[in-house]
């Protein structure tokens, strides 16, 4: 069982890899925060894992769900700048 | 017993993130795009993070348990805030003024 | 040594000079303000990437006493440090990553105040107004 | 040979009474009580001046040390025949110069009177507290601080050529003593570990002749106050000054301050056995040599009195020079004495001139043709300054200008005879004009009206004392040659 | 009246909140029961008036078992639909096999917690996202091809209109 | 500049990547940093302070001093953007106001608002219309939120976490609620007065117990001595006073994130933000 | 002094208090200025001048036991906890700063009330913070408990100084920039003397330095250090901040930032070449010292030059700072005793002198309203009292006896003759010359030009005739700043002259046993 | 065990850490600064830095992304690098 954590971790954090791809390349900063948003999902999942991998999961819960909240949070702070801010490109060149 | 049902179900979990992401990739445009990624916040989580609920559960005493509740209760944030970050996302792409990809007839 | 084991070995170092550099590069050669602020914060973290580095022992587990929570001081014996990751950098790092968010912090502030003076954050525009002011 | 030491308070006293005449000076509210205070301190620094002649004629030094601030060097006075002799010639001086200054000031209407005086004051607390000190630290101490205090004199009157003679006053002087004389010091500090004056000097088994004569030759030009060339020229720039100012600069305080800390340095630091051994004092001697010359030449061609008395200055500061770097006994009394002579002399010559410009407002002496007649007083006093100042007999100049010419006859180097000789028929070249436009030109060529008269009394007593002065030290030179004389046998060891 | 509705509040919130909070410790020595009284006392009373969901505990535990009930069928349709979206992705012609639309529809959910259940429940579901959503029901969906827009709002609309009806 | 800056990057990171190879490997159990202090406290901590979590107990006991200046920073950091930034405007020249009855939108100049009126409500100049979905979820959330943090604050001893953590993420949750409904509402429930003044009462818990403790015993910090106080033994006191500052550091951390964010997402205005 | 003998549990906190004072007060500083805005300043005056009573008793303690006071954080001994450690040194500077800083503060009431109106709590708070900070700096033992108190007293000197003119944003942005930089490096190094020994208390790593003398691990360390140190205090090629950080800053905050900073940071140069890398190590093993010595002469060379070309005081005198630091580190790398004390005494000797000068443009600054050099004139006659205490600091600057800035290039001079690096000497004295040029400038402008009164330019417009007999009749007419700020800085310009008459008395009793007999 | 993971991950923060400050815009450099900081957070986790890994989670990911997107509502998003 510890293999199978070990390698659908080694997996998870390759796929991390895909959103990563999506939240550098763009096209639009939107699409940005999509990566950030599913980066952020996967990171989630793959802390636990990480905390089997030492045997103690409940050392590492907490910190999972701070960081979805917290993922949350930012995301949501980035999408209000354009409710508050019209133009996707208008104020870039 | 318990071992196996957990590791399908980890296992089925990182196949969903797997067709997320590349949804994520193939997918045209933006607002598509947010569809699949729908797929990882809600398949994908639920599955892997039961997975590993009931992974922890394989082992009982109350410690135990109550992190598996710890783990349902990421699942439920993740599912009230995923689809809120969502829509303030979509949200912004409109007022943005992002026009979303049409099949061209 | 061969490859792997140098890379396994050493790999955390060569990062954290990497995230130390860009970090140095964008608050060197960057023109915006905020960019640089960016490349302030990547350059700390690399430095706390390094001391969390130092601390970790193969072999080790969290720095958190197991089964520490039901005796509440009794004294166990068993205890070996070689059990437990080293967790003196932890906490230093604790106190880098709060200074970090502060100076992160006040530099926003300055950049806001910039921007309300000189409607820009391109470093050489702010420059050629300076001149142009006299 | 033990010197007695006496432990006394009466040093610092003498270089601080001025100082605390300030406040004194700054917050009187008429000018009468502000000159009153000036005239109580120079008093009383005359009295604490004289009061410690006894001692050191009786062979004795006076010790007071005020701070330690370096290992083994202090802040520290001591008073011993060379530092009396300079000290009794500033501080007698300072009265009559303030005398002077009254009148002068108060003729010409000038401003800010207040800040005149004041820093008089500091540049005469410095002045005695150069002659005082005991170490090489707290010479350099006073002497910046002289340097200084007659900044604002110099640039008295503000305008736009007191700024560029203020500017170069302080770029020679400052530059002089920063540059040069204070890495000297730093040097000798270190490789002599002490900055005491000792009558031997203290360099000596410490240095080879390249550092002896380096040094010597970054004391002689940083102490560039003392106006050898090519470190001459802030003097005749800072003609500019009122003529109280003037005289206080070239006869009194700031360029005796130069010669007696070069003699000081001379003797005190380096040491005549260290000058003779490496032959420096040769080198020394004709470099004042040269300056003589050049100085008495080119004294020759200036039209305005104060230059041309400048001029005459930085020639005459060279004999002192010269007749200490000849080592010889006759030559070094004849170089202290002329401290005290030229000093007498040239004072009286300023008030002349600074009389002549108060009276008629006249500085060049191309127009002054006549004025003999107008001004007696003056002009007589005038006469006899420039007689002192040339070496004549009824004057105390030809005192000491006999001693040098026995010194160079005494250390065998005859060329420096040929040069005194020179210089003096130069000084009488000089002079002539004057005396001949004042007296013995024809009637038509006078160029003043009848209602020109004897500048103000508190400008003409002054004159007239230091002119009398100067006789009566050619017929009573004892004070001074006593001192003299008491200085060298501590400098030779005779 | 409205001091009892407070208090009915307050005393939902913090028994809400201590079962939280018990789940979260684990512990149940007096110290950390005693702190966690403590803290959820002042979580309530700083941020009580913001979790009004009702004053009516009758309705309130008809909610409650309406979402029960509600949440399992939602899983299920969010497998079927990510099922459905599988073809799509892994399409060699996906240009063709998508047809993304906005399309605008109108439920008869007045509540406010309905209409967030409804539109979460639509973003929820790979195929559809809420763009907009309004107190009055309207709302405007992104779908990303014709079957999940013609969908809308269908069966879920039912349910979660049924549960909230008033 | 940016050739001068990229040599130099590459210098300084060559030199750096070179150096590296003296190093210990990494996770080396024997290295120097494993073997010499670090035993101490993994080995001790159970019986000075009774506190499980290594961490916790370095962080506040140990190193309390260090942790005290933490906090300090973080105030600073709070005094520094109300210093720079906050503009003291009393006279706005025009506000925003939403007639609730009809859902106009009025504009008023000046000093001519109407004050004290229930049907006016106040609005963003650049404002969006309210989102049911983003506020209903954030204020379901920020009770967890609060809830969890507290938590994490009371655990700090036990599990990873403590006053620093817990204390941002409850400043994170009222940073929550000012994002999704409006900033003049969260400042209305958690003014800039009330944050400053949490802050300094937060750094003031810890430097003050530390205070405390010099006055009672002998050093500053030295939690032991407060144990007649705390009616406990010496251990179990520093167990608690290391709980007390915990407190006082989430205090101060929360009221600074939420201080810097007023000041920064309204520009220093303290009216409408992000 | 019984005083000092019996075991007061006040007498033996006093190094925690010292630092927590200010903290305290700044707390109840900002706690208080919401509610009232005149209630901070006397409380932050009260604590200022309490912790000057404490640092003052400190170092007569230091000086009567005559070894190092060493307080345990906590408790805790040495490698394990955190622990202050007092010794000649570091109660000197404590001394400075508190001084400095309690100096300032009262000169400046009336600036503090005008510049900063509603966020005068804000504003003593983070004074107090910055104080603290450095005090901390200068008492702490432990290498990475002086990085946080670094960070305090650098954010809280880039809010204070960030205040300034409307370009001082961009210029404190610069200043963080470099300042993170320099702290980041520090904690860098501290991390490799971390890898390399284990430790994080100075005296515990220079217990097993000798072992590891020649590991490449503490070569780095050293030097990442050093570069993070230079960086902050602002040697020459990395000095770019400073210049527009000073002069761009407001003249309160200037006056505690200019003369404190750069000069903590030499200290606290110091205090790391010689407690924690051991002389041995800096000044044998590695023989940096021609290195550095070049550096500093480069710095000196560089800042004089600067200077020389400004038009505005105040950034002329950061030019002068920039030299000076220059003076400071290359004194202290000559390696020998004269020249380490020279650097020592000069960090004292230079931060009063500096607080002269900051205070004399605080008070130009409170007359005219502008900053050239021009705006100076006919300041001479207008303020004479503020112009003597000037001329006495201009003048400790240049090195004229008997100011205290003659004793320290004294050292200085002696050091680098000892150590034969004449061209430091060389370029000592080409920049007291500079200095010379520089101050000498400013008197002439203020001495010959006439004044301009820039408060009323128009009621002086009509009437020309008498501005242009303004001179005459200056006697009547004497404007000298308001007394609460002359005194303070007539204060400090006697000081100068005391300071440097004492100089002897400082560096036998304080300084020689500040430095480690090692060194000779 | 944990190798492979720490490998991964360190590469994925090398790649945010780059694209942090070479994107051209600014919001987007702040958001991936904040995935920079998710990334790293991670990172300490699988060092088994659990308290590090909290804060960063709490501070990087949470306050400072907000703080970043604060200020750029202030200012602009406009960059030319």
């Amino acid at each position: 069982m510890d293999n199978l954590i070990f390698y659908s971790a080694i997996v998870l954090s390759m796929l991390m890899a895909i959103p990563l791809y999506r939240a550098v390349v763009g096209p639009t900063v939107l699409d940005r925060f999509m990566g950030v948003n599913s980066i952020g999902t996967e990171t989630t999942v793959l802390l636990i894992m990480i905390g089997f991998m030492y045997k103690r999961v409940d050392m590492f819960i907490d910190i999972a769900l701070a960081y979805a909240l917290l993922n949350f949070i930012a995301v949501l702070a980035a999408s209000r700048y354009f409710h508050k801010r019209k133009g996707l490109t208008e104020e870039m060149e | 017993m318990i071992i196996y049902i957990a590791g399908v179900l980890i296992i089925a979990g990182l196949f969903f993130f797997l067709v997320g992401s590349i949804g994520m990739i193939r997918l045209p445009d933006f607002y598509s795009r947010l569809h699949s990624a729908g797929i990882i916040d809600t398949m994908g989580l639920l599955l892997s993070m039961s997975g590993l609920a009931l992974l922890i559960l394989n082992e009982f005493n109350l410690g135990n348990f109550l992190s598996a509740i710890k783990i349902i209760l990421i699942i439920v944030f993740i599912f009230l805030t995923s689809p809120t970050a969502t829509h303030a996302i979509v949200d912004a792409g409109i007022r943005a003024g992002l026009k979303p990809w049409e099949k061209k007839q | 040594m061969d490859i792997v084991s140098l890379i396994a070995a050493k790999a955390n170092y060569w990062t954290y000079v990497i995230l130390l550099m860009v970090g140095l590069y964008a608050m060197v050669a960057k023109n915006n303000l905020v960019k640089k602020i960016v490349g302030m914060v990547i350059f700390q973290t690399a430095v706390i990437l390094f001391y969390v580095s130092i601390g970790y022992k193969k072999g080790g587990t969290l720095p958190i006493i197991m089964h520490g929570h039901d005796h509440g001081h009794g004294v166990d014996s068993f205890i070996k440090a070689a059990d437990y990751i080293n967790p003196l950098p932890h906490v230093l790092m604790l106190t880098a990553i709060v200074v970090g968010v502060a100076t992160l912090g006040v530099a926003l502030a300055l950049a806001i105040k910039v921007y309300q003076e000189y409607g820009t954050l391109e470093e050489d525009e702010i420059r050629k107004q300076i001149e142009l002011k006299g | 040979m033990s010197i007695e030491t006496v432990l006394s308070i009466k040093p610092v006293l003498a270089v601080l009474v001025s100082l605390l005449a300030i406040p004194g000076i700054i917050s009187s509210r008429s000018q009468n009580i502000r000159e009153a205070w000036t005239f109580a301190a120079a008093g009383i620094k005359l009295l604490l001046v004289v009061s410690m002649l006894p001692i050191i004629l009786d062979g004795k030094t006076i010790n007071y040390t005020l701070v330690q601030v370096f290992p083994d060097v202090g802040i520290s006075f001591r008073v011993d025949a060379l530092g009396m002799l300079f000290a009794l010639v500033a501080s007698s001086l300072w009265i009559v110069t303030s005398l002077y200054s009254v009148g002068y000031m108060r003729s010409l209407d000038e401003h800010s009177q207040t800040r005149y005086f004041a820093f008089f004051a500091v540049a005469i607390s410095a002045t005695i507290g150069v002659a005082f000190s005991a170490n090489l630290l707290t010479l350099y101490l006073f002497y910046e601080i002289l340097s200084l205090a007659t900044y604002p004199l110099v640039t008295h009157h503000q305008d736009k050529e007191a700024r560029s003679s203020g500017r170069k006053y302080l770029l020679y002087i400052l530059g002089g003593s920063v540059g040069l004389a204070l890495p000297a010091m730093m040097i000798t500090y270190h490789f002599t570990g002490t900055l005491d004056f000792a009558p031997h000097g203290v360099m000596a088994g410490h240095v080879n002749s390249g550092l002896a004569l380096l040094l010597s030759m970054m004391f002689l030009f940083g102490f560039a106050k003392v106006g050898i060339m090519p470190m001459h020229s802030w003097l005749p720039a800072a003609m500019v000054a009122p003529t109280p100012v003037s005289a206080l600069l070239h006869a009194v305080a700031v360029v005796k301050v130069g010669a007696f800390s070069v003699v000081r340095v001379m003797t005190g630091i380096i040491g005549t056995g260290v000058l003779a051994d490496f032959n420096i004092n040769g080198i020394i001697c004709a470099i004042a040599s040269i300056t003589i010359v050049v100085a008495s030449l080119i004294a020759l061609s200036q039209d305005e009195l104060k230059r041309r008395l400048a001029f005459s200055t930085i020639g005459q500061l060279s004999y002192i020079i010269l007749g200490v770097a000849l080592l010889s006994k006759s030559g070094m009394t004849g170089g202290i004495l002329h401290i005290a002579m030229h000093a007498f002399g040239k004072i009286t010559l300023f008030f002349c001139a600074g009389a002549i410009f108060c009276a008629t407002g006249i500085k060049y002496i191309s127009k002054m043709k006549g004025i003999g007649r107008r001004m007696p007083i003056t002009m007589t006093a005038f006469l006899i300054g420039s007689l002192s100042v040339i070496g004549f007999p009824p004057c105390g100049g030809f005192i000491s200008k006999w001693h040098l010419v026995l010194g160079t006859i005494e250390s065998g180097r005859l060329i420096f005879l040929v040069v005194l000789l020179l210089s003096s028929f130069l000084n009488a070249a000089y002079f002539f004009p004057v005396f001949y436009n004042a007296f013995f030109c024809s009637a038509d060529e006078v160029l003043f009206e009848d209602r020109v008269e004897e500048a103000p009394l508190w400008c003409v007593v002054p004159l007239v004392i230091t002119a009398s002065l100067s006789i009566l030290l050619f017929f009573y030179p004892q004070p001074f040659l006593n001192l003299a004389s008491l200085a060298v046998q501590t400098i030779m060891g005779i | 009246m409205k001091t009892r509705q407070r208090m009915i509040t307050f005393c939902f919130t913090f028994s809400f909140l201590f079962l939280f909070w018990v789940v979260f410790s684990g512990k149940f020595d007096l110290f950390h029961i005693s702190l966690g009284v403590i803290s959820c006392l002042l979580v309530s009373w700083i941020t009580s008036d913001l979790l009004i969901v009702t004053h009516d505990v009758a309705k309130f535990s008809r909610l409650f078992i309406g979402f029960t009930l509600y949440i399992p069928w939602l899983l299920w349709q969010i497998v079927l639909s990510t099922i459905h979206m599988f073809p799509i992705i892994f399409s060699p012609d996906i240009h063709n096999k998508i047809n993304p639309k906005i399309i605008k529809i109108k439920s008869r959910i007045r509540d406010h917690v309905g209409i967030v259940t409804f539109a979460n429940s639509i973003t929820l579901t790979p195929g559809t996202i809420t763009v907009v959503a309004n107190m009055y029901g309207d709302m405007v969906v992104h779908a990303i091809d014709d079957e999940c827009a013609e969908a809308l709002p269908g069966d879920m609309g039912e349910k979660v209109a049924k549960l909230f009806a008033e | 500049m940016k050739i001068l800056g990229t040599i130099t990057i590459l210098l300084c990171g060559g030199l750096l990547i070179f150096f590296t190879s003296d190093f210990p490997d990494f996770g080396d159990p024997k290295s120097p940093a494993s073997i010499h202090l670090s035993p101490y406290f993994i080995e001790h901590t159970l019986e000075d302070t009774a506190v499980p979590n290594i961490v916790t107990s370095v962080l506040a006991d140990y190193r309390s001093y260090d942790t005290m200046f933490e906090t300090t920073v973080i105030l600073t950091a709070g005094l520094a953007c109300f210093l720079l930034l906050r503009i003291p405007t009393k006279e706005v020249t025009r506000r925003y106001y939403l007639h609730e009855p009809t859902g106009v939108t009025l504009r008023f100049d000046g000093d001519r608002y109407p004050k004290g009126s229930n049907v006016f409500k106040r609005i963003d100049s650049n404002w969006v219309p309210y989102d049911i979905i983003i506020n209903f979820t954030c204020r379901l959330l920020i009770h967890f939120i609060q809830i969890f943090a507290l938590y994490v604050v009371a655990h700090g001893h036990y599990s990873p976490g403590g006053g620093f953590q817990g204390g941002v993420v409850i400043g994170a949750s009222i940073i929550l609620f000012a994002i999704s409904s409006n900033l003049r509402a969260s400042i209305k429930r958690l003014g800039e007065k009330a944050a400053a003044i949490f802050t300094a009462t937060g750094v003031f818990i810890y430097a003050g117990t530390g205070a405390l403790c010099m006055v009672i015993g002998e050093h500053f910090l030295n939690y032991s001595f407060l144990a007649p106080l705390l009616g406990t033994d010496r251990i179990m006191a520093r167990s608690h006073g290391i709980f007390i500052v915990e407190i006082g550091v989430a205090v101060a951390v929360m009221a600074v994130m939420i201080w810097i964010y007023y000041n920064l997402s309204s520009a220093g205005k303290q009216d409408e933000g992000l | 002094m019984t005083f000092f003998d019996g075991d007061s549990s006040l007498i033996s906190n006093l190094p925690a208090i010292v630092v927590t004072l200010p903290l305290f007060a700044s707390l109840i500083a900002g706690f208080l200025g919401w509610k009232n805005r005149k209630a901070p300043y006397p409380i932050a005056a009260v604590a200022l001048f309490l912790t000057f009573i404490s640092s003052v008793v400190l170092m007569i303690q230091v000086m009567s036991t005559g070894v190092a006071i060493e307080y345990r954080m906590a408790g805790w001994a040495a490698p394990v906890g955190i622990v202050y450690v007092i010794d000649h040194l570091s109660a000197l500077v404590i001394l400075l700063i508190t001084s400095i800083a309690f100096v300032n503060f009262i000169a400046n009431k009336s600036n503090i009330d005008t510049v900063f109106r509603n966020k005068a709590g804000a504003f003593n708070s983070l004074y107090l913070l910055f104080t603290a900070g450095l005090l901390g700096m200068t008492a702490t033992g432990d290498a990475f408990n002086l990085y946080v108190l670094m960070e305090i007293a650098s954010l809280s000197g880039y809010a204070l100084i960030g205040l300034g003119s409307n370009r001082a944003p961009l210029s404190t942005l610069n200043y963080l920039f470099l300042g993170t930089i320099g702290a980041t490096f520090y904690l860098l190094g501290v991390g490799y003397i971390y890898i390399a020994t284990g430790s994080l208390n100075m005296a515990d790593i220079a217990s097993i330095m000798p072992k590891i003398l020649d590991s490449s691990m503490i070569l780095f360390a050293f030097i990442i250090c050093m570069v993070g140190l230079l960086i902050k205090m602002a040697i020459f090629p990395l000095h770019g901040w400073l210049p527009n950080a000073y002069s761009e800053s407001a003249n309160v905050a200037a006056g505690l930032i200019a003369p404190l900073t750069t000069k903590v940071t030499i200290y606290i140069m110091i205090r790391i070449c010689l407690t924690l890398f051991t002389p041995q190590y800096t000044f044998d093993y590695l023989n940096t010292s021609d290195l550095m010595v070049w550096l500093a002469i480069g710095t000196i060379i560089f800042g004089s030059l600067s200077a020389l070309a400004q038009k505005d005081y105040k950034r002329m005198l950061t030019y002068i700072i920039i030299a000076e630091v220059g003076y400071m580190v290359g004194g202290f790398f000559l390696g020998n005793r004269i020249g380490v004390s020279g650097a020592i005494l000069h960090i004292v000797n230079d931060a009063a002198m500096t607080l002269a000068l900051f205070m004399a443009a605080g008070i130009f600054m409170w007359k005219t309203g502008e900053e050239s050099q021009e705006s100076l004139k006919g300041m001479f006659a207008k303020m004479p009292f503020t112009m003597a205490g000037f001329t006495v600091a201009a003048l400790s600057v240049v090195g004229v006896p008997p100011t205290c800035g003659f004793f320290s290039k004294w050292y200085l001079i002696s050091g680098g003759i000892a150590a034969g690096q004449y061209f430091f000497v060389a370029a000592l004295i080409f920049s007291s010359l500079v200095n010379a040029i520089l101050f000498f400038r400013i008197f002439e402008i203020a001495h010959f030009e006439p004044f301009k009164d820039h408060h009323h330019h128009s009621s002086n417009h009509s009437n020309k005739g008498e501005e242009a007999s303004a001179h005459d009749t200056h006697e009547q007419t004497i404007k000298e700043a308001p007394l609460g700020m002359l005194i303070p800085f007539m204060a400090v310009s006697i000081l100068l002259v005391v300071l440097g008459l004492y100089s002897g008395q400082i560096v036998n009793n304080i300084i020689n046993f500040a430095i480690p007999s090692s060194i000779l | 065990m944990i190798l492979p993971i720490d490998l991964i991950v360190l590469l994925l923060v090398i790649i945010s850490a780059f694209a942090a400050i070479t994107v051209k815009d600014l919001l987007s450099a702040s958001l991936m600064l904040g995935a920079y900081s998710f990334l790293l957070c991670l990172l300490w986790t699988v060092m088994g830095a659990v308290d590090v890994a909290f804060t960063e989670a709490t501070v990087g990911a949470g306050v400072s992304t907000v703080f970043c997107v604060a200020a750029i509502f202030h200012t602009t998003r406009r960059t030319k690098d």
